[in-house]
C-alpha cells in the first residue's frame, strides 16, 4: 500500500523498541548481572553493561546448586513428558476424531475436562496416588472379589513419577484434535478407497502430516516439562532426582553469606537456556502449529 | 551387604553439612548399616515431606522434626517411641541423664521420651561489643529498658540499625513468654489437654509487641527479613545491626562469619525490669523414628541414635555447631575440659544457664499445641501486618489468636477421642 | 464442526485412547475423588480414620476472611495479568504487523520470554526489581520507599503480575499477530480506499476482527492466571504469598494450607471451589472455541 | 466393467432426508454423468456407491452383488475427488502406488505399474515431485492415475474438473473421455457443469433436491426436458419460460399480447389449465419487420461467436439469439417468432412436461390420458 | 469521470518483473475491461492505479495529475474487490457509510446518502444486516454501494463476479452495465472471463505475461486478434491454429494435404516465411461431400444449442461448428472449407498478426512494409 506516513513508521519502531526493552530487557539485565563481579552487581546505580566474569560465575553456580545432575534430570524429565505427551495425545485424538463410536463423546469429555485443571489444583491427592499407583486397582479388586492384593508400585523419586502425572492432561490431545479436524475429509476417504485401514492411515498419513503440530507440541511440552516446579518440589526427596527448578532456591544467596546475585543470575541463565534454545529453534513451527489449530 | 536406611533432616547450609559429617562418621565406623542422609532444606519442609512420605508409605527410618511439630508427631501414631526402640534393640540409655527442660518438651506425661533430643538450642541475645563501646555503652543489656537505652545510644552514635528483628515468633513470642512466665495457651500451654486455648493476646507479650512497635517508629529497632533482602543473622554479621535475638545454634556461624577482631557477646534474652526470670524453652529439633519400616532398618536406626548419644559425638556436635549438649553428663564433661572457656565457644554455656535458670513452670515446660506451625504463621503474619503495615497491635494479635484457636479446634476435632499421654 | 467419522471399528479407538484415558483416570479422576472425600471429612495429617463433617470445611473456608482475600488476589492477579499481556501483546502485534524492515527480528525476540519458567523468572525479577539493588535502588534512593514489595502488599502484587505479564506477553503476541495476519488484506485495503489511515484502520477494522482471538486469549489467560503452573511458581519463588497475604493467590493458599498447615481437608474444600470456578471457565471456553464470535 | 443397480436408495442425516428414493441402473462400461445444482445429493449418491457413506434404505448392487455392507476397498471402485485429495506428504509415485502398497504388492511390481500408469496420464517426468509442486492439471492427473492403477471395475468422479480453469477443463474433459474409451470401466461422473455433462455422458442423470428428475441421453434431455427444472437448468442462455393459460378455441397461448399457436390436440386436452411454456433462445426468430410477439430490445450481448438480444416481455426477461449480420440496437422494436414445434409445455403445478407421446425413457408407466403424458 | 494515463509502468516484486512497461490511456467515462489469463498482472495494474501497490517505474496520471506518490484515499478511486472485502463486523449500512464516516461527514447526511445509495443497488431492506447474513449477489451489491457512495471519479473492479454462480453473474453483469450508464464514471474492470469482457467493455485490454497484447473494441479484437495469444485466448471453442508455410506461386498455404488459398498480395510479401494460420470453428464449413481439407471426425460434442465436430489434421486437433441437422458421427470422412477471407495470418516467430492494412487502433506506428503491417 502506498503510504507516506513517516510518523506512523517512527511510532511503530518506537513501540517495537519499547517492546524489546520490556520483553528482552530483563534478559539483558540478567546477562549483565551474571557477568559482573560481586562488587559490580551490588553497586548502585546498576551497570547495565555485561562484563567478562560470566564463565566464573556460571561455574560457581554450577557447582553451588549441583546443576550438572539437575540439568540431566530436567532434560530427561522434559524429554519424557514431551515424548509421552506427543505420542499419547496423537493416539487419543485419533480415536476421538476418526471413529464413529458411542464412546467418542465419553472419551472427549473425560479427556477435555482435564484441560483446565493443572496439577497444582489437585496436587495433594495426586501425590498419594503417585506413592501407591496400584491403590485404585487394589481397592477395586478387593471391592469386587474380596481378595486383598499386595502389589505396590511407588512412583516417588523416579522419572515415571516425575512425568506420568504431567502427561495425564489434555493440552496436546486438544491441539491434535483441532489439527485433525482441519484435515479434509477426502484425505481419509481417499486412503480408505485405496484400501488403507485405520492403523495404516494413522501411520502413513496422520503422523507425517502432523509434523508441524508435533513440533509445536514438542516446544510447548518441553518448556512445560522443563519448567515444572511444584510437582518435583513435592515428590522428589532423593537428591539424585533433583531438577533444575528445585535447584533455584539453592542458587539464591544463602542467608548468612554474601549477596552474590551474580552467581544466582548466572545460574538462572543456565537453567533458562535449554527451553530458550528449544523455543528459539522451533519457534517457526511452534507458531505455525499453534496458530493453525487453536485459531 | 549393609542394611540401608534413610534419615531426613531439615538443616541446610553449614549446619546441614555437619549432619552429613555425622552420617559419614557413622558409616565409616561400622560395617553393618548404611545411613543415607537427605536434607529437606528446612524444618517445615521436613515435617511436610515426612507426612507426605508416610502417607505414601515411603517414610524414612529417622526424621528430624522441630519443636513446633512435636504434638503433630505425638498424636500421629506414626512413630516408634524412642524408649521402646532402644529397649527392643538392646541398648540401655539413661533417660534421666537428659536435661529435664529438654526432655519435657519431647516426653510423654509419664516422662518417657518419644523422640531423641538431638540439636537443642534456645534463643539468645547477641550484641556487638565494638559498637557498644563506640556508642559509649558501658553496661550489658539484661533488661529491655537497657536494650532501649543502648539502642538510643547506638542510634545517636550513628548506627542505623541498633537492633534488628524479624517475625520469627520463636524468640519474640515463645521465648519471651517463657522467661516472663507468661502463658501462650491455657492448659499449661496445652500439656493438659487438647482443649487448650491461646491467650498470647492477653499477656505481657502484647505490651512487648507495643514496645517493639514504638521502637520501630523511633527507628531504634529495624525489621530485617529475607524478603527485605537481609535476615537478622547476616544483618548482625555484616554489622548492619548491633543487637539481635537468635538461636544459640547460630553461635558457630556468627563467630565464623564476623570479621576477625570484631568483639561481640552473647547473653541471655533480656527481661523486663522487675520480672522474675524463668527458664527459657528448648528449641531446635529432635529425631523421630518412623513406624512402618522393615525390622532391619530399626536396628540401624537404633545403632545410629546410640552413636549420636555417645559422649564423643555429643561433644563433637556441640563443638561444630552451636547446639547445646543435651545430656547432663555431656555438659559436665565439656565444662570440665574447659570447652566453654575458649574463645569461639565462650558464652554457649549461657544457653544451658538460660534453659535451666529455674525449674520449669506451667508456662515454661514447653508448648504442646497441635498445628503449631500454623499458629506460628498466624502470629508472624500479624507481626508483619503490625510492623510493615501499621496495623493495630491488639487487633492483629486478637485476630491471630482467634485464627489460631480455630486451628487448635480443628486439631482437637481431628484427633477427637485421643488423649495426651 | 463434526468430522465425517470414517472408521468403524469399536475396539481400535478404545485401544488408541486407552493409555491416556488410564493415565487420566489414575492421575486425574482418582485424585479428584480423593479430594472430594477429604473435603467432607477431617483428614488427619498422617492418615487414619477421618471423621465425616459434612460441609464444615466449606463453612470454615467461606468464613475465613483470608480465603476471600486470596480470591480477590487471584482475581486481581488474573485480571491484571490478562489485561497487560493482551494489551501489550496487541500493541506489539499491530506494530509488527506493519511489516517494516526488521520487524521479523522483533517477532522472533518477543516470543522468547515464553520459554522461561515462572519461578526462574521470579528469581531473576527478585534481583531486577529488588528495592536495594539493581534498577529500583536508584529510584528508592531518590524517593525512599517508592518501591518495596517486601513491605507493601500492592507492590508485591505488582511484582508478581509484572513477572506473569512478562512471561506471557510473547504468547498473546503470537496469537494476536497471527489473528491480524488472518484478517484478509483486502479488508484493510478496502478501508484504505475508504480513506482510513493506519491508526483508524487498526481501531475500526483490525481490532474488531480480532474479537475471536481476543476472547480466546481472555479465557486462556484468565485460567492461566488463576491456576496456571507459573502462578504458583512465581508467587512461591518471589513473595511466598506475603507480605501479610498480599500475594496469596488461591493455588498458593491451597498448597500452603495443605502442606504447611497440614489442613488437607480445608485445602481440599478450597480445591473443589477452585475446580468449580475453573469448570465454569472451561465451559465458557468450550462454547466459544467451537462456535466463537465468528463473523463468517 | 460392471453394471450397477441402485434400488430405492434413501439417505438421511439424522432427521433430514437427503435422498428420497433413487432408482437407477447403469450398464457395464457406460459413462454416466450425474448433473444437478449444488446440494441436490450428487456427492451423497456417489459416496454411497463408493462405500464411504452408509445406505439408510434401499440397495446398491455392483455386478449383481449387493454391496451395502461391504467396505470401500471391497467394492472395486476407484474414486477421483473434487480436490483430488492427494496425500501431500508423498511424492507423485508414492501417491499413485499407495493402494498397491497397502495391498502388499511387491516393490518391483509396484514400480513397474506406477511407471506404466504415469505414462498413460503423461506424468512420467513428475514422479519424484510432491503434489504441492504440481499445477492444477497435473494434480488432477495424479488423482486419475491413482484411480487407474487399481484397474477398478467402476470409476467414480466427484466434480474432478471444478477446480480447474476453463482451458484446462476442456483438455481434461477430452482426456477423461479418451481414458474411458481405453479402459471402458463403468464411470460415474458427478458435476454441476452442463457442458461437461452434455459432452461426456452416454447417459445423463439430472438430479434435484434428492430426486432424480430425468434420466436419458444428453441430447434427448436437452430437447425434451422432462420438467421445468430440467428445462431451466440445462442450456445457456437459459430457456425462456413464461406462465400462461391455454385457449382451446384458438389452440394458442397468450404471450406478450399475441396469441402463439400450439398443437391443437394438446391444446384441447389442456383446457383451461395453468401451463408454463418454454422456448430456447436459439429457437426464436427475431425479425425487424415486427411479425410475432413485439418487444423492445434492452441490450445486445456480443459474444463474438454470436449475439444475444435481451428484452422484457410481460415484465419477464426474454433472450433470443440473433444472426451475426442483423443490426439491432437497444431501443429497437422487433418481432419474435416462436415456432410452435419448438415450444415446450409444462404443467404449472407439478412442473412436469406435457407431451403428445409417451416418452420411452420414462422409468414409470405414464399415469395420464391416452393422448397426454406427463413425463417423469 | 476522469481520464487515466498509464505511461511505461513497470512493476517488480523483488527480482521478478511482473509488468514490463504498460502504456494505456483511458478516456473519461469509458468502461475499460482488462482481460487476461491468471497471473498476467491484471490485478497488479489495477492495484497500482488504486494506490495499493507501489509503482516500480513509469507514471500513472489521473485527470492529468501524476498520482504515483499519492495515498489511495487521495486518488478519488473506488474499488470493488474480488471477494468484496466487506467489513464483517459492520452492518450493511455501516459498510456503505464507512468512507463517509472516515471523511467526517455528519451523521444525518451520512444516513441520507446511505439510504439513497442503498436504493440504487436495491438494498434498502437489508441495511441492518451483517454481511454474513447476505447472499452472494447481495454482498456484491453492498460492495458496489460502498464504492458508489463515494461518488468516485474512477471505479475499479477486480473480478467482482468471479465468486458468483453462473446465473447470478449474468444478472450482475447487467446491473454493472446499468450502473455505469447511470453514473458514467470511468470504470476499469478486471476479469479473466471472456464473456464478461466481450459484453461489458467499451474498450478491451488484453494482457499476457505482464504485457499489453491488444487494446481495442471487443468485436474488433474478436475479429482481428493482434496476436496468436489473443486469437487463441478469445473465443470458445478456441480458434483453430496451424503452422505452415506460404507458397507464393499458388498464393496458398498447405494444410491437411490441401492447398488453402490466401490473398495473393499477402502471399507475395510473406514469401517463404513461417506463419501460423488461424480460423474460428464457426467459420469453417463442414461438408459431407468432401470438398476442401479432408478429415476424419474423432467425436462430436453435442452442446444442445450447437454441435462441435472434433477432428485431427496433421496431428493437431481441429474443431468446427456444424449445423444442427447435419448428421456426422465419429469415423466419418468430411471436407472442411476454410474461406480465405476468414483466415487469420500470424507471423510465427513474433506471434503478431499480419494484415493488409494498418490497424487504426494500434498505438504504435506500423514498422513494416508499405503493404504489410504487424499489428501490435
Ligand atoms: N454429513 C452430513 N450431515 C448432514 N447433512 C449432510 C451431510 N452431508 C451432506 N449433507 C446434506 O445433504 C445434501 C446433499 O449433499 P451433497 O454433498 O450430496 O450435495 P452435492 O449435490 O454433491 O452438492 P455440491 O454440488 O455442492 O457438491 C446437502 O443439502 C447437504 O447439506
Ligand atoms: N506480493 C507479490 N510478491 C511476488 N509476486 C507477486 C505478488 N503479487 C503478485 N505477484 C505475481 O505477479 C504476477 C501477477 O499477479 P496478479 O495478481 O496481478 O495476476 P492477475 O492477472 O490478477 O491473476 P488472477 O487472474 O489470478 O487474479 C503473478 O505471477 C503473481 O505471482
Ligand atoms: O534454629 P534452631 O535449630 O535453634 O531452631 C529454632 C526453633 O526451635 C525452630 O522452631
Ligand atoms: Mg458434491
Ligand atoms: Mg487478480
Amino acid at each position: 500500500m502506498i503510504q507516506r506516513t513517516p510518523i506512523a513508521d517512527a511510532l511503530t519502531y518506537l513501540l517495537m523498541v519499547l517492546g524489546f526493552f520490556l520483553l528482552i530487557g530483563p534478559f539483558l539485565v540478567i546477562l549483565a548481572g551474571a557477568s559482573q563481579t560481586l562488587q559490580q552487581i551490588n553497586s548502585v546505580p546498576f551497570h547495565f553493561l555485561p562484563q567478562d566474569r560470566f564463565l566464573e560465575n556460571a561455574s560457581a553456580a554450577w557447582s553451588r546448586a549441583n546443576l550438572g545432575s539437575a540439568m540431566i534430570n530436567s532434560f530427561i524429565m522434559a524429554c519424557l513428558v514431551t515424548v509421552g505427551k506427543v505420542a499419547l495425545s496423537a493416539c487419543t485424538a485419533f480415536a476421538i476424531v476418526f471413529f464413529r463410536t458411542p464412546l467418542k463423546h465419553f472419551f472427549f469429555w473425560i479427556v477435555f475436562i482435564t484441560l483446565m485443571l493443572p496439577l497444582e489444583v489437585r496436587v495433594v491427592p495426586t501425590y498419594a496416588v503417585a506413592a501407591d499407583l496400584f491403590q485404585p486397582f487394589r481397592l477395586l479388586i478387593s471391592a469386587l472379589t474380596g481378595i486383598e492384593v499386595s502389589v505396590e508400585w511407588n512412583l516417588l523419586n523416579s522419572y515415571a513419577g516425575l512425568t506420568l502425572p504431567l502427561i495425564a492432561t489434555a493440552t496436546g490431545t486438544f491441539l491434535y484434535r483441532q489439527f485433525f479436524m482441519t484435515l479434509p475429509n477426502d484425505l481419509a476417504e481417499a486412503a480408505r478407497m485405496d484400501g488403507s485401514g485405520p492403523v495404516r492411515f494413522f501411520v502413513d498419513m496422520l503422523l507425517p502430516l502432523s509434523r508441524t503440530n508435533m513440533l509445536a507440541l514438542t516446544t510447548i511440552m518441553f518448556v512445560y516439562g522443563w519448567n515444572q516446579y511444584l510437582w518435583p518440589l513435592l515428590m522428589i526427596t532423593d537428591p539424585a532426582y533433583k531438577t533444575t527448578m528445585m535447584s533455584l532456591s539453592a542458587l539464591l544467596p544463602s542467608e548468612n553469606s554474601l549477596p552474590d546475585w551474580n552467581i544466582t543470575l548466572a545460574g538462572s541463565l543456565i537453567i533458562m537456556a535449554p527451553p530458550l534454545v528449544i523455543v528459539a529453534v522451533l519457534q517457526r513451527w511452534f507458531v505455525r502449529g499453534l496458530v493453525a489449530t487453536e485459531k | 551387604e549393609k542394611a540401608k536406611f534413610e534419615f531426613w533432616y531439615g538443616l541446610s547450609g553449614d549446619l546441614g553439612e555437619r549432619v552429613q559429617d555425622a552420617c559419614k562418621k557413622f558409616n565409616d565406623m561400622q560395617a553393618d548399616y548404611e545411613i543415607v542422609c537427605t536434607s529437606q532444606n528446612s524444618y517445615d519442609t521436613t515435617l511436610q515431606n515426612t507426612i507426605a512420605a508416610y502417607r505414601a508409605k515411603k517414610q524414612p527410618a529417622i526424621t528430624q522434626i522441630y519443636d513446633a511439630g512435636t504434638l503433630d508427631m505425638m498424636l500421629s501414631g506414626a512413630f516408634v517411641p524412642a524408649k521402646k526402640l532402644m529397649a527392643d534393640n538392646g541398648y540401655t540409655i539413661d533417660w534421666t541423664n537428659y536435661f529435664s527442660g529438654i526432655a519435657n518438651y519431647y516426653a510423654t506425661a509419664a516422662g518417657e521420651l518419644n523422640s531423641f533430643p538431638f540439636n537443642s538450642s534456645t534463643a539468645m541475645f547477641y550484641y556487638n561489643v565494638d559498637a557498644f563501646q563506640k556508642a559509649g555503652i558501658d553496661f550489658k543489656p539484661e533488661t529491655w529498658e537497657e536494650v532501649e537505652e543502648a539502642a538510643r545510644k547506638l542510634k545517636a552514635a550513628g548506627f542505623d540499625c541498633p537492633l534488628g528483628f524479624n517475625f520469627d515468633t520463636w524468640q519474640m513470642m515463645e521465648q519471651f513468654s517463657a522467661i516472663h512466665n507468661q502463658p501462650i495457651a491455657t492448659q499449661g500451654n496445652g500439656y493438659q489437654g487438647l482443649d487448650a486455648e491461646l491467650v498470647f493476646n492477653k499477656t505481657k507479650f502484647v505490651d512487648h509487641v507495643k514496645f517493639f512497635k514504638k521502637m520501630v517508629d523511633e527507628k531504634l529497632f529495624v525489621v530485617k527479613t529475607k524478603q527485605l533482602g537481609m535476615d537478622i543473622v547476616p544483618a548482625f554479621t555484616s554489622q548492619t545491626c548491633q543487637m539481635i535475638q537468635t538461636s544459640i545454634a547460630d553461635h558457630g556461624t556468627i563467630g565464623k562469619t564476623l570479621p576477625e577482631g570484631v568483639k561481640w557477646e552473647v547473653a541471655m534474652l533480656p527481661v523486663w525490669k522487675g520480672t522474675q526470670r524463668q527458664n527459657s524453652l528448648v528449641g531446635g529439633a529432635s529425631l523421630w523414628v518412623m513406624a512402618g519400616r522393615p525390622e532391619g532398618e530399626y536396628k540401624g536406626a537404633a545403632a545410629f541414635l546410640n552413636f549420636l548419644a555417645t559422649p564423643e559425638m555429643a561433644q563433637w556436635w556441640s563443638t561444630v555447631t552451636g547446639y547445646i549438649p543435651v545430656t547432663k553428663t555431656g555438659f559436665e564433661a565439656m565444662k570440665a575440659n574447659g570447652f566453654y572457656d575458649k574463645a569461639p565457644y565462650k558464652g554457649r554455656e549461657l544457653a544451658i544457664a538460660s534453659l535451666t535458670y529455674t525449674p520449669t513452670s506451667q508456662n515454661t515446660r514447653g508448648i504442646r499445641l497441635g498445628g503449631f506451625t500454623q499458629v506460628r504463621k498466624e502470629v508472624s503474619t500479624a507481626l508483619e501486618a503490625i510492623f510493615m503495615q501499621n496495623a493495630d497491635v491488639q487487633a492483629e494479635l486478637d485476630q491471630a489468636a482467634d485464627r489460631s484457636n480455630a486451628v487448635l479446634r480443628r486439631f482437637e476435632k481431628t484427633y477427637a477421642g485421643q488423649k495426651l499421654n | 464442526m463434526e468430522k465425517r467419522a470414517v472408521f468403524k471399528s469399536w475396539w481400535l479407538p478404545i485401544l488408541f485412547a486407552l493409555p491416556q484415558i488410564l493415565l487420566i483416570l489414575l492421575f486425574f479422576y482418582w485424585p479428584a475423588i480423593a479430594v472430594m472425600k477429604w473435603a467432607f471429612t477431617l483428614e488427619p495429617p498422617f492418615g487414619g480414620v477421618a471423621e465425616f463433617v459434612g460441609l464444615t470445611n466449606f463453612d470454615e473456608v467461606f468464613a475465613d476472611p483470608f480465603y476471600w482475600n486470596s480470591v480477590a488476589v487471584s482475581l486481581i492477579f488474573a485480571l491484571c495479568g490478562t489485561c497487560f499481556t493482551i494489551l501489550i501483546g496487541l500493541v506489539l502485534a499491530i506494530a509488527v504487523d506493519r511489516r517494516l524492515p526488521g520487524s521479523g527480528l522483533f517477532r522472533f525476540l518477543y516470543i522468547l520470554p515464553y520459554a522461561i519458567a515462572g519461578p526462574a523468572a521470579g528469581m531473576a525479577f527478585r534481583f531486577i526489581l529488588s528495592p536495594e539493588r539493581g534498577l529500583m535502588a536508584s529510584v528508592n534512593a531518590a524517593f525512599p520507599d517508592f518501591w518495596n514489595p517486601a513491605k507493601y502488599g500492592a507492590h508485591a502484587l505488582i511484582l508478581v503480575i509484572v513477572i506473569f505479564a512478562w512471561k506471557w506477553t510473547g504468547y498473546t503476541f503470537i496469537f494476536l499477530l497471527a489473528g491480524l495476519q488472518s484478517v484478509p488484506r483486502s479488508l484493510t485495503e478496502a478501508a484504505a480506499m475508504d480513506g482510513a489511515g493506519p491508526i483508524r484502520r487498526a481501531i475500526d477494522i483490525q481490532v474488531p476482527l480480532l474479537a475471536p482471538t481476543l476472547f480466546f486469549l481472555l479465557v486462556i489467560m484468565m485460567t492461566e492466571g488463576f491456576v496456571g503452573s507459573d502462578t504458583f511458581g512465581i508467587v512461591h519463588s518471589t513473595t511466598g504469598g506475603g507480605p501479610n497475604h498480599g500475594t496469596e493467590v488461591m493455588v498458593f493458599r491451597i498448597v500452603d494450607e495443605a502442606f504447611k498447615g497440614l489442613n488437607y481437608s480445608g485445602a481440599s474444600a478450597q480445591s473443589i471451589v477452585l475446580i468449580g470456578l475453573i469448570m465454569v471457565f472451561t465451559f465458557i471456553q468450550f462454547r466459544f472455541i467451537e462456535k466463537r464470535v465468528h463473523y463468517k | 466393467m460392471a453394471d450397477i443397480d441402485i434400488r430405492a436408495v434413501r439417505k438421511s442425516y439424522g432427521k433430514t432426508q437427503t435422498l428420497h428414493g433413487v432408482d437407477l441402473s447403469f450398464a457395464s462400461g457406460e459413462f454416466v454423468v450425474i448433473l444437478g445444482p449444488s446440494g441436490c445429493g450428487k456427492s451423497t449418491l456417489l459416496r454411497m456407491i463408493a462405500g464411504l457413506e452408509e445406505i439408510t434404505a434401499g440397495e446398491i448392487a455392483i455386478n449383481g452383488r449387493v454391496v451395502n455392507r461391504l467396505e470401500p476397498r471391497e467394492r472395486g471402485c476407484a474414486m477421483v475427488f473434487q480436490n483430488y485429495a492427494l496425500y501431500p506428504h508423498m511424492t507423485v509415485a508414492q501417491n499413485i502406488g499407495y493402494a498397491l502398497k497397502v495391498a502388499g504388492v511387491s516393490r518391483t511390481e509396484r514400480e513397474t505399474r506406477i511407471e506404466e500408469t504415469a505414462k498413460i496420464v503423461g506424468l512420467s517426468e513428475y514422479l519424484a515431485r510432491k503434489p504441492a509442486a504440481l499445477s492444477g492439471g497435473q494434480r488432477q492427473r495424479v488423482a486419475m492415475a491413482r484411480a487407474i492403477i487399481r484397474e477398478p471395475q467402476v470409476f467414480l468422479f466427484d466434480e474432478p474438473l471444478s477446480n480447474l480453469d476453463a482451458k484446462l477443463r476442456v483438455t481434461m474433459r477430452a482426456e477423461i473421455r479418451k481414458l474411458h474409451q481405453r479402459l471402458s470401466a463403468t464411470s460415474i461422473f458427478v458435476t454441476h457443469d452442463q457442458i461437461e455433462a452434455m459432452t461426456l455422458a452416454d447417459k445423463l442423470v439430472v438430479m434435484n433436491k434428492g430426486h432424480v428428475e430425468q434420466v436419458g441421453q444428453p441430447l434427448d434431455i436437452y430437447h425434451r426436458p422432462a420438467s421445468i427444472f430440467v428445462a431451466s437448468f440445462i442450456g445457456s442462455p437459459a430457456m425462456n419460460l413464461f406462465n400462461t393459460r391455454v385457449e382451446v378455441e384458438t389452440a394458442s397461448v397468450r404471450f406478450g399480447g399475441v396469441q402463439v399457436p400450439i398443437d391443437p390436440g394438446l391444446a384441447a386436452s389442456l383446457r383451461g389449465r395453468d401451463v408454463t411454456i418454454g422456448i430456447r433462445p436459439e429457437q426464436c426468430a427475431v425479425s425487424l419487420d415486427g411479425s410475432g410477439v413485439r418487444a423492445t430490445i434492452d441490450f445486445v450481448e456480443e459474444l463474438g461467436s454470436g449475439r444475444v438480444a435481451h428484452a422484457e416481455i410481460d415484465g419477464e426477461p426474454f433472450a433470443a439469439v440473433i444472426g451475426e449480420h442483423m443490426s439491432v440496437r437497444p431501443g429497437d422494436r422487433v418481432g419474435l417468432e416462436l415456432p410452435s414445434s419448438q415450444l415446450h409445455v409444462f404443467e404449472r403445478d407439478s412442473g412436469r412436461r406435457i407431451d403428445m407421446k409417451i416418452n420411452s425413457s420414462s422409468p414409470h408407466p405414464a399415469a395420464a390420458t391416452s393422448t397426454l403424458a406427463i413425463v417423469h
